[in-house]
């Protein structure tokens, strides 16, 4: 099983925010999980495809390549903006 | 020390606790206190909504006050920051940091607040008389 | 706000009258708070005195406030520095600068703390266990 | 009558905080002030030597060719240490 986040406006886009699968087929890195969640749809096309979007897998910031293993927390969300 | 929460907290008191911690080791405390302001962007804010990501807001910013106290003498740094309602003129972020040298505490209170802003994991929601609407980030 | 004063002074109730003096003008405030450290120049610190030159003084911070109200975007800005008598982890001095903006919250607390160093007419004299000195400016 | 006033380390060499006395024959500006201060002796002469001194005339800092006039008051002092 993987835990899947998303923050913010990118929650209130996707209408979710948490979810947890079972590693989908073929999915090794962000960048395939990225491909297999946007294949939900247009509005998940869309929304993913945000290049300001920041990826964190269990609660650190990672890259495109960075792998994604079963249990792992993965976290979308949108450029910060607290203080 | 990091602390997220919802209340408010009051600059006095961290001042004097940071204070009592640094005991004369300190001849210098610079502090920033962040405000909900009643305009941003030309509109007039109502109210505003700070979202966060549990656990990983906490790693954020314990990892950058270590950061600060890695680069510069510090004799003691404090970052608080708020979640949830707020309204304009209430505190959202509170910072300090203490040094035995005024340029050291300037730099270090600036990082802190700085790289908060482009790394902590918190997201503000405005609500306008046009509505609500997300602040943007870089 | 400038003053002089012999009693210490209290940085939660400054900040608390300043925001409300700023009502929702200010995103930013930045404060330095300036003690008396236990050591300098390798010496133990037992008290030191702290001369002015009354008037001058008084005019001085007056005229540094305003400069970096002139060169800066400012809400309010403060300048407290005490006189007379003090030991180890007493405050000093304390200056805060409230701004929209961050940026010149800091550069103008930094300027009103930096130019009172260099141009306010106060002068140190510490007690060691070695004896009375006054404090060498530049 | 001019006001003279000396501060922390200044006024302690001097053993004098504050004096008044009439604006002396042939001074015209701080340095020709200065000069005649340091007439009155060494520990006079030694002490307003000393490069590092400011002075003030009615509580603004100036230079060494500032005029002096009836009714000034003309402060000496050593860099500030504040803060």
């Amino acid at each position: 099983m993987i835990q899947l986040r998303y923050f913010a406006s990118l929650r209130e886009t996707l209408g979710v925010g948490d979810e947890q699968l079972e590693l989908p087929e073929g999915v090794s890195d962000v960048a395939s999980l990225v491909r297999w969640l946007q294949s939900r749809g247009e509005v998940w096309d869309t929304a993913l495809s945000d290049r300001r979007l920041h990826v964190a897998i269990n609660q650190s910031v990672v890259k495109p390549d960075t792998p994604v293993n079963d249990g792992d927390e993965v976290a979308w969300f949108p450029p910060v903006t607290g203080g | 020390m990091i602390r997220v929460q919802t209340e408010d907290f009051d600059p006095g008191s961290e001042l004097e606790q940071l204070r009592d911690r640094c005991a004369g080791r300190a001849g210098a405390v610079v502090s920033f206190v962040g405000l909900v302001r009643d305009l941003n962007a030309g509109e007039v804010i109502r109210e505003m909504m700070l979202e966060h990501y549990p656990g990983m807001t906490e790693q954020a910013l314990a990892d950058i006050e270590q950061e600060a106290r890695q680069r510069w003498e510090l004799a003691d740094a404090i970052i608080i920051h708020r979640v949830g309602p707020l309204t304009p003129n209430d505190r959202i972020v509170f910072v300090a940091a203490a040094s035995p040298h005024r340029e050291a505490a300037f730099r270090a209170c600036e990082y802190l607040i700085d790289t908060l802003k482009t790394r902590a994991p918190f997201w503000k929601k405005e609500t306008t008389p046009g509505g609500v609407r997300w602040v943007e980030g870089d």
